[in-house]
């Protein structure tokens, strides 16, 4: 009693700190390693700060597990944030990508051109703009949460600072990537104008009260929203920056945010549309199909005949956007988790493609060329494997993750009544083949011609080992063990993927607003 | 004065902003063309904040300030780098990466 | 009323110019003090909103700091003028094209609504409103965490920056036009 | 044992036969598979004697016994038992068929000594002779088609025997393919059966059937025995379904003389009679069996005038004297032409026999041109050809005198439509007569050819070794048929044959003389009880006066022969000269190849090539998957250019992209 | 509930998986004792099989219950010759496979294996969506089978071989899906098990368009004119050992797929789209042989042979009689059997005509060769199904059943069983028969290397004509689902 009146008289907010404990992990830890970074020394730099970042995320990774709790949604900070299952799983996804791009970027050039130090506290930095993304319960916190998000990974994509790509990509990021932002921070301010408030608790039950649903200044609001967020999941016609970027960045880079970014983007995304806009469903979700089906099919015809790996996996992550897209707009809690289990699968097939990738672009004189790839089946298989498991899975063939995965977004769209978006996914995935299966055809089936029709390349990959002279295939057990890790989870997940369907279920229920399954 | 009034000129701002973004060619400008926008949506934000007599459009405004603050300090290293690595500032000069 | 109108309009064309003016200068050391017009005149109108201490904040934030750092970089590389021509020529009409297609969108969106307060002064609101009490309580009670973000964001991009710009050996023996090496 | 056990082992022998034959091949020496063969036959024989007897001892009316092996086909409504059917007419087939085979197996054996493939021979010659039981045997309509397809089989085998001869070989496929569409033919009449007369296939079940089900000359039966009469005519080598025949002369001598000759092709004439009941039900069906019969037997009788090749003439005989028999069966005188099915194969199998002879004595030539004067050096041949012959032109008192006479006699007796069958196979006749002749006189009158002479001096003629049809040159080295050749007058065995064969010809027709015997008749009735013709045979009277014109008929054409090649040679050349035409469509066999090669071989051959130079290539590979192709191709080069590499290229993306959102939305605003 | 199906359905892979490590030379040997093994468990099945009491040696459990897929298998009239063809075909393949030299053999094993697993699932499984997993995995193994092991364009053959076949397989993916959640009543558990789907059809609109995928894909599998642009490659480019395979099984699992999906569970659309796959049926039959007569690629001439086959079988699918029903299945088997030995033949032909498989470099090759000569010869019969052969009895079901349904469609279909004679005959003649290659050097089969490989087969072939009510007795099993398909459609 006399406490609650003491409570009540000091007018500071109710902090639980158990709630934002995994944020603080991140945050705090991110300062930490900059800290420690001071101490110049090969062993600080080459073991300490490593290892720092990765307590950092494991720690993060233990608070969430200690935090875990199914049912609705927590706000916590006066519903700055909200700890739910959405927001911790998908978090959990961050802080994999983050171990995972520790190891990669380990003998990286960026990290040697931006020392180690800072790279680990940007993307530590990043991380953390992520997870308050995934939690966000305010406008203001989500802009904040896609700033955070955003502005290292521009400084990332730049930091080989003496390669032109890497420059050009940072700047095409920063520019489309601030443009994307404007027009989101619009697109807020209409919302919020729209219902006079920020929260989206507020905003969800201000719909259809004292806004009408169909009034043209939230309309124009959604919109902008649609278009800034589709930006940052790289959904087509918002995609172009993806190849460039992805391509022009150091690849441990491309790969943090090929997944990470992409998660997060669709986390919000989930956020937005299922708990703050549910009520306006009929009529963000036709806008959303659409773009969907522009994704999956610009993201594949797109991916065929790139010479390059990583514009093809660009290229297919945009598709990929397209599908779990599918997931949102069905709009059903069985759509959600759809989503969320295929954004975890999309995690081990894309970090598993993108070791190989690293491990090759270091020693081969193509670089990330699809030709680096040539006759890997008999040279090294402990690569040639998990590269042919990523390349089956995001195809969606059987005992792969990714047809779970597939198998789970088209009945949740057919159980929407979504039917016919389930058979945009499948033809998607038909056309995907080509490129998927050239990969394999490179790796197992050489020495044959590829044939790569197109655009002449203005720029002949140059061999990236002289960079990094330590760099060579036996060399890189860090890189190897990660591939191989993520490929054994590809077909662990393929074969028994409950614990997975535990997960996204748990992740289904944070929003109960939606119809159930 | 309408609130309206004030979100037609954001508006007018915001494309301004746009146009700038699509003509220009000068990285920097550039940037500042981004502010534009940015100071659109924040225009935006006070007025409705104004016609709600809450505050949180404030707030917000204040948040997007240090944003728009943080991409012109990484925007202008960028560019820094760019001219030491003697690229002429000219955004159509950085097309390697296309296709 | 009337005098607040009168300030109104004097503000907006203000704006309106100097964000003109930062789109068609050529040199963009002349686009920088454009942007300062521009800002100064939105903080005008932020006053008209009465929103004091964001006017200042504009004031001092941006047309302070954050230009003096535009100004030093444009003096450190050199106004360069553009070059001339276009190498998507289709772009500027098609830019500006769907440029006003935007503002015709945004205006219907904002004319268009059916919210009855659009057409007010505003709410009736204290005048405490908008003042550093009243921002200052929000900040540290509601917005707290986007506060605290904010500021963990600078550090971030100081950080950045400082990866970014920083001192490095090498650039000499790059040549200019080379590929990567 | 009981008939349907002895009946078993009819089947076992030959089949027995053919497996130690034909595994057997590396071990077995010299002639021994022959013998083996040769012994399998005979004792097949003896067991169908057996059988007989035991049937025999049995009332008349059951003198009919079926046994089923076990089930071969049992499911879904459609039960197919690997059974047997023995009755009268089966057994007559049977003993015809395994009597005539021992004596061709004894012929070869000596006829094939030298053939390189003389082991594998036995072991087809076999198969073909069990595979003949099993079709005359079969309790049920798919059983008859399984044996019917298995003699073809035979018959493909033997005929393409040499196979190094492409002529052989085409022979062979042109023959597989005919008996194949005789085969569908059959299984369609069978569906028919099956499905509109209760769901039988067993005989006794299809009749039984048949007299409830369908009503006289029932639109479906029609159809049913026409499809019958098709399979029927393409064993038989019936007009249109013949031109198989003369090509399998390519086989070696002795297959001629048994599959294409005695046994295999006369199968039509027992389908007929077998379905006799089914016929008599739909006479539509009925007259126009015999109808084309009888043209077929003019039609042959006509080529047989032209062909010079001494084999083709016998073949073309062979039909002709098959459309007797068929327009016998398929009239209602069962007996008649059944009984000059068992002549005919005697005097068929001789005439061949001989004709191999003479072929081996010509080194294989086989033109009748290049033949001559072979009397005085071949004289056992030359006996029994002549015997032969007599017997084929139907002169008094040889046995086919009295089985032609028949059918033609109660043709005559029935009267309306028959009457015209008959006066046809009168007609026929003289052409027979003339033709048999004209074989006997070029080949063995005349001045003697080399070969002759060389007979005469007492060696066998031994020339270089050709393709009988091309005239090429083979290489006896590398395979077939082998270096030597043999004639009668030098090998026991084919004397033995051959006078076996002579005998019966000239003494076979004492089974059913008109008045005086009437075994054969007697013998047939159990199973051609149900026929409403059982008592239709003409008088005695009729049935002599028949035979009576019968034999001036047959005098006719001897003499004109006679006349035309020995009293006044060329006579033939100039008639050739007063009618070109005739003779060219004669000796075009009436262009029936040609038309048919115009009709379907070019037209599917022309398909197939359009087919896989056009749609393959055009829709299959071109439009389906190249248009697939062609449009994400499109799709490609369309997303990489939009990828222009301009960064504001990318912001005016972002903007039309934003344009087209906020216009849908501001379109569901109110 | 039992484990026996899943033992047999995971030797394969188990082996294979040792192959792995197995030396060099024993690799491919290993795997040739798995498929041994496989046999003779599937042999022992066969045994203990019993007629008419419809589905055994089930195995049911949960496998992803959060998508109501069962891992459920079953055996049954419909599957149990298909199964036992498979483990008994993978047999003569893997021998044949051991007997030359492969570069990277392990990998061979491995994925002869993976694939006979997967072909073996496929036939086994009694859930729709356990049905399309092994389905899609089938195309795994064999894209790197005929990539890395096969010809000059192996990439281009195998990479359209996948696509073309995986496109049907990923609509009936998303059919198998929409069949499913649709027929899941209101508030009810997802099941795809066969069983429970058939209890809630679905409405006709939505069968219509479900049939269409599904057909597309199994119409491919077959494959079926005009869906067979994959075929002429992949025949031409495979290894032997694979092709073999995967034409006398792998090319069954599409029209098994009709029998056990569609008609069943889409009885409707079945019967509203019959005349339009007869249709398909008849063309296929008469293109495919008249192609195969038109070829001169020994392969060739068996693609385009079993394209013609293939229609036999949907023909009797679609005469949607249980008489066409068996027949089908009967064929199925009877195909599979024939066109093995004929496979193998093939490479005996080859090797006597220095490697070339072309008809063209054959010729005469009998002399000699009476063995050879005699093998081709039963072979070449019962794949033109002479009266005698099960082929025979296959096709006259087949036939009776479309005569009773469709009767114009019968007589148009029965002009295919002379033209098959034609190309059969033909190239029995272009190979054994007429004037000897120039390049030919004729020899009989070796003992054991090549008449052991191929006799067993041929015996089977002989065994079956014999006594097909072998087959028959035991597809009986299964009549009642093929023979209430055209009431239970007309009640619905």
């Amino acid at each position: 009693m006399n406490t609650l009146n003491v409570i009540a008289a000091v007018k500071a907010p109710v902090i639980d700190y158990k709630g934002i404990s995994p944020l603080f992990a991140i945050a705090g830890g991110a300062v930490i390693v900059l800290l420690a970074a001071l101490f110049r020394g090969r062993f600080v730099q080459r073991a300490l700060v490593p290892f720092l970042t990765v307590a950092a995320l494991g720690a993060a990774i233990g608070l969430t597990i200690w935090n875990w709790h199914t049912g609705d949604s927590r706000p916590i900070v006066e519903g700055a944030l909200a700890i739910d299952p959405l927001a911790l799983g998908l978090s959990l996804l961050f802080y994999i990508t983050g171990l995972a791009t520790v190891a990669f970027a380990w003998r990286s050039v960026a990290l040697r051109e931006s020392g180690s130090g800072e790279f680990y506290a940007l993307m530590l930095g990043s991380i953390a703009g992520m997870t308050m993304l995934a939690s966000a319960e305010n406008l203001v916190t989500l802009f904040v949460g896609i700033e955070l998000l955003s502005i290292p990974l521009y400084v990332l994509c730049a930091s080989e600072v003496k390669r032109e790509t890497s420059l050009e990509s940072g700047l095409k990021y920063l520019v489309i990537g601030s443009v994307g932002s404007a027009t989101l921070l619009y697109g807020l301010a209409f919302i919020y104008g729209a219902t006079g408030h920020t929260g989206f608790g507020q905003i969800a039950s201000a719909l259809g009260n004292s806004v009408s649903i169909t009034d043209p200044l939230l309309l124009t609001g959604i919109a902008l929203a649609v278009a800034g967020l589709a930006f940052k999941a790289s959904v087509a016609p918002f995609h172009a920056w993806t190849p460039d970027v992805y391509e022009g960045a150091p690849t441990p880079v491309t790969a943090f945010m090929a997944v990470a970014t992409k998660t997060a983007a669709f986390a919000i995304i989930l956020r937005l549309f299922d708990e703050a806009l549910v009520s306006a469903q009929l009529q963000w979700a036709p806008a959303l199909a659409a773009l969907a089906v522009i994704t999956i099919l610009v993201g594949n015809v797109g991916a065929i005949a790139q010479s390059s790996l990583k514009r093809m996996l660009a290229w297919s992550g945009v598709a990929q956007a397209g599908y779990m897209l599918a997931g949102v707009v069905v709009g059903t809690q069985l759509g959600l988790q759809a989503t969320a289990f295929y954004l975890a699968v999309y995690l081990f097939m894309n970090m598993a493609a993108f070791g190989v990738v690293i491990a090759r672009e270091r020693v081969s004189e193509h670089g990330d060329g699809l030709k680096a790839l040539e006759g890997l089946g008999s040279a090294s298989p402990l690569l040639a494997w998990p590269m042919t498991i990523a390349m089956l899975s995001l195809a969606g063939f059987p005992v792969t993750a990714g047809f779970i995965g597939k198998f789970y977004l088209i009945s949740a769209t057919v159980g929407g009544d979504w039917a016919w978006l389930g058979v945009i996914i499948v033809v998607g995935s038909m056309i995907s083949l080509v490129y998927y299966l050239r990969v394999i055809a490179v790796m197992w089936m050489s020495p044959f011609k590829i044939e790569l029709p197109g655009l002449p390349r203005r720029r002949e990959v140059h061999p990236v080992a002289g960079w990094s002279p330590e760099a060579d295939p036996r060399a890189q057990p860090e890189v190897i063990l990660v591939t191989l890790l993520m490929a054994a989870a590809t077909i662990f997940f393929g074969i028994v993927p409950s614990p997975l369907f535990h997960l996204a279920h748990d992740v289904g229920t944070s929003i109960s607003a939606l119809v159930g399954s | 004065m309408n609130i309206t009034w004030y979100l037609v000129l954001s508006a007018f701002l915001f494309t301004i902003g746009a146009v700038g973004v699509l003509t220009r060619r000068n990285p920097l400008v550039i940037l500042l063309c981004l502010e534009l926008m940015l100071n659109a949506g924040n225009l935006a934000l006070i007025a409705f904040s104004r016609m709600w007599g809450n505050g949180d459009g404030q707030i917000f405004a204040l948040v997007v300030m240090v944003v728009a603050a943080c991409e012109v300090v990484v925007g202008l290293g960028i560019i820094v780098g760019i001219f030491r690595r003697r690229i002429p500032e000219d955004v159509d000069a950085l097309s390697e990466l296309r296709g | 009323m009337i005098f607040t109108d009168i300030v109104f309009f004097i503000a907006a064309i203000g704006a309106l110019a100097g964000a003109v003016g930062v789109v068609v200068l050529k040199n963009p050391f002349y686009s920088v003090l454009s942007l300062v017009t521009h800002l100064f005149f939105l903080a005008v109108l932020f006053l008209l909103l009465n929103s004091q201490f964001l006017a200042a904040a504009q004031l001092i934030v941006y047309a302070g700091a954050v230009m003096v750092l535009y100004v030093f970089v444009v003096a450190y590389i050199g106004g360069a003028e553009e070059p001339l021509g276009d190498s998507l020529p289709a772009i500027r009409p098609l830019g500006v094209l769907f440029a006003v297609c935007l503002l015709a969108e945004l205006c219907i969106g904002v004319i268009g609504s059916g919210l009855k307060a659009l057409d007010s002064h505003g709410a009736h609101v204290s005048n405490t409103f908008g003042a550093p009490s009243q921002i200052g309580s929000l900040l540290l009670n509601q917005f707290l965490i986007p506060f605290e973000a904010a500021s963990y964001l600078l550090l971030i991009a100081a950080v950045g920056a400082l990866v970014l710009a920083r001192k490095r050996r090498g650039f000499e023996e790059l040549t200019g036009e080379g590929g990567t090496a | 044992m009981s008939a349907t056990a002895w009946a078993w082992l009819v089947l076992a022998f030959p089949l027995a036969g053919t497996l130690v034959i034909g595994l057997g091949w590396r071990v077995l020496p010299g002639r021994v598979p022959g013998w083996l063969a040769s012994s399998m036959i005979l004792a097949a024989f003896a067991c169908a004697i057996a059988a007989t007897v035991k049937m025999q001892d049995r009332a008349p009316a059951a003198r009919h016994a079926s046994s089923t092996l076990f089930d071969y086909a049992h499911s879904a409504g459609l039960n197919i038992g690997l059974s047997i059917y023995v009755d009268p007419l089966s057994l007559f087939m049977a003993l015809v068929v395994s009597g005539v085979s021992f004596l061709i197996h004894v012929y070869s054996v000596s006829y094939m000594t030298s053939d390189k493939g003389f082991t594998r021979y036995f072991a087809y010659l076999n198969f073909f002779v069990f595979s003949m039981l099993l079709l005359v045997l079969a309790g049920n309509i798919i059983i008859l088609i399984v044996g019917w397809a298995f003699v073809g089989a035979a018959s493909y085998l033997l005929i393409s025997f040499w196979y190094r001869r492409e002529t052989a070989t085409a022979a062979g496929i042109k023959a597989f393919v005919m008996n194949v569409i005789g085969d569908v033919a059959l299984v369609i009449a069978a569906f028919l059966l099956w499905k509109n007369a209760g769901h039988h296939v067993s005989y006794t079940g299809i009749f039984a059937g048949s007299k409830t089900h369908f009503s006289h000359d029932q639109g479906t039966l029609i159809a049913a025995c026409l499809l019958l009469t098709v399979g029927a005519f393409a064993k038989s080598a019936q007009l249109p379904l013949h031109t198989w025949l003369p090509d399998a002369m390519e086989g070696p001598t002795p297959v001629s003389a048994l599959i294409h000759a005695a046994t295999m092709v006369t199968a039509g004439v027992y389908l007929i009679a077998r379905f006799h009941p089914l016929y008599e039900q739909a006479p539509t069906a009925a007259n126009i069996t015999a109808g084309v019969a009888a043209a077929t037997l003019f039609f042959a009788a006509t080529c047989a005038l032209a062909v010079t090749d001494l084999k083709r003439i016998i073949a073309y005989s062979t039909m002709s004297q098959i459309g007797y028999m068929m327009v016998g069966v398929s009239t209602g005188g069962y007996d008649g032409g059944l009984f000059h099915l068992m002549t005919h194969a005697f005097f068929k199998a001789l005439l061949f026999m001989g004709a191999g002879s003479v072929i081996g004595a010509m080194a294989g030539i086989q033109d009748i041109d290049r033949m001559g004067g072979f009397r005085k050096s071949m004289r056992f041949t030359y006996i029994t050809f002549v015997v032969g012959a007599l017997t084929l032109a139907g002169m008094m008192p040889f046995a086919g005198w009295f089985s032609k006479d028949e059918i033609l006699g109660f043709d005559v007796h029935r009267g309306g439509f028959d009457l015209i069958l008959a006066i046809v196979g009168f007609a026929g006749a003289l052409l027979t007569a003339f033709y048999s002749f004209r074989m006997v006189f070029r080949v063995f009158h005349g001045d003697s050819v080399p070969e002759a002479q060389s007979l005469e001096r007492g060696e066998l003629f031994h020339g270089e070794h050709v393709n009988p049809m091309t005239g090429e040159h083979e290489d006896t080295g590398v395979g077939f048929p082998g270096a030597e050749h043999h004639i009668a007058e030098r090998e026991l065995p084919m004397k033995f044959a051959m006078g076996t064969l002579a005998v019966l010809s000239v003494v076979g027709g004492v089974v059913a003389i008109p008045g005086v015997t009437d075994w054969l008749r007697n013998f047939l009735d159990p199973t051609f009880a149900d026929s409403k013709f059982v008592n239709a045979a003409p008088s005695t009277g009729a049935d002599w006066t028949g035979l009576i014109v019968g034999a001036g008929i047959a005098l006719a054409g001897i003499t004109t022969a006679f006349v035309c090649y020995i009293r006044r040679p060329g006579t033939t050349a100039e008639i050739i000269k007063r009618l070109p035409f005739l003779h060219r469509l004669f000796v075009n066999r009436w262009y029936f190849d040609e038309l048919y090669d115009a009709l379907f071989v070019r037209p599917t051959a022309t398909f197939g090539r359009f087919g896989r130079y056009v749609v393959e290539s055009a829709f299959v590979q071109g439009t389906l998957v190249g248009g697939a192709t062609r449009i994400v191709g499109a799709g490609t080069a369309l997303a990489r250019t939009a990828q222009s590499g301009y960064l504001r290229g990318y912001a005016v993306l972002m903007l039309i992209g934003f344009g087209g959102l906020a216009l849908y939305f501001l379109l569901q605003a109110t | 509930m039992t484990v026996y199906l899943s033992i047999i359905l995971f030797l394969p892979t188990i082996f294979g998986a040792l192959a792995l490590f197995a030396p060099r030379r024993l690799a491919l040997w290993t795997l040739v004792a798995g498929t041994v093994l496989t046999l003779a468990y599937s042999i022992v099945m066969l045994a203990r099989f019993k007629t008419g009491v419809g589905m055994q040696f089930i195995t049911d459990d949960n496998w992803i219950s959060e998508l109501g897929i069962r891992y459920s298998l079953g055996v049954d009239g419909l599957n149990l010759f298909l199964i036992v063809l498979t483990s008994l075909l993978w047999v003569p393949a893997t021998v044949a496979a051991a007997l030359r030299d492969w570069d990277r053999p392990r990998l061979f094993a491995f994925f002869m294996g993976i694939a006979q697993t997967a072909v073996l699932g496929a036939f086994m499984s009694q859930d729709l969506a356990l049905f399309v997993v092994f389905f899609d995995l089938m195309l795994v193994p064999f894209y790197f089978l005929v990539g890395m092991w096969g010809g000059e364009d192996r990439v281009y053959a195998t990479t359209k071989l996948v696509i073309y076949t995986l496109v049907g397989s990923l609509l009936m993916l998303a059919a198998a899906v929409a069949l499913g959640v649709m027929s899941t009543p209101a508030g009810g558990h997802i099941s795809f098990s066969f069983a429970t789907l058939a209890q809630h059809p679905l409405s006709g609109g939505s069968q219509y368009w479900l049939f269409i995928l599904f057909a597309f894909a199994f119409l491919v599998k077959a494959p079926a004119f005009p869906l067979h642009g994959w075929m002429p490659d992949a025949y031409r480019q495979a290894p032997l050992p694979v092709i073999l395979v995967f034409s006398a099984v792998v090319s069954k699992v599409g029209v098994y797929g009709f029998l056990r999906i569609v008609l069943p569970l889409l009885p409707q659309a079945s019967v509203h789209f019959q005349e339009l796959m007869l249709a398909i049926a008849v063309v296929s039959i008469l293109y495919g042989s008249v192609l195969a007569f038109s070829q001169d690629e020994a392969r060739l001439v068996l693609g385009y042979s079993s394209i013609a086959q293939l229609g036999f079988i949907l023909l009797g699918i679609f005469s949607l009689d249980p008489k066409g029903g068996q027949g089908a299945v009967l064929q199925m088997v009877n195909h599979g059997l024939v066109v093995a030995p004929l496979f193998l033949i093939i490479g005996y032909l080859a090797i006597r005509a220095q490697g070339r498989e072309s008809l063209d470099w054959m010729g005469g090759m009998a002399f000699r060769a009476p063995v050879l000569a005699t093998v081709f010869l039963i072979v070449a019969l019962a794949t033109l199904a002479m009266p005698g052969s099960a082929n025979f009895v296959g096709e006259l079901y087949i036939l009776f059943g479309t005569f009773q349904s469709k009767i114009v469609y019968g007589l148009v279909a029965s002009v295919g069983v002379v033209l098959a004679a034609v190309y059969m005959i033909r190239f029995y003649q272009r190979a054994m028969h007429n004037p000897v290659g120039a390049h030919v050097e004729s020899r009989d089969l070796a003992l054991g290397p090549e008449l052991g490989v191929i006799a067993p087969l041929v015996l089977v072939i002989l065994a079956l004509g014999v006594y097909p009510n072998f087959l028959l007795h035991r597809i009986n099993a299964f009549a009642p689902t093929t023979k209430n398909i055209p009431q239970v459609a007309l009640k619905r």
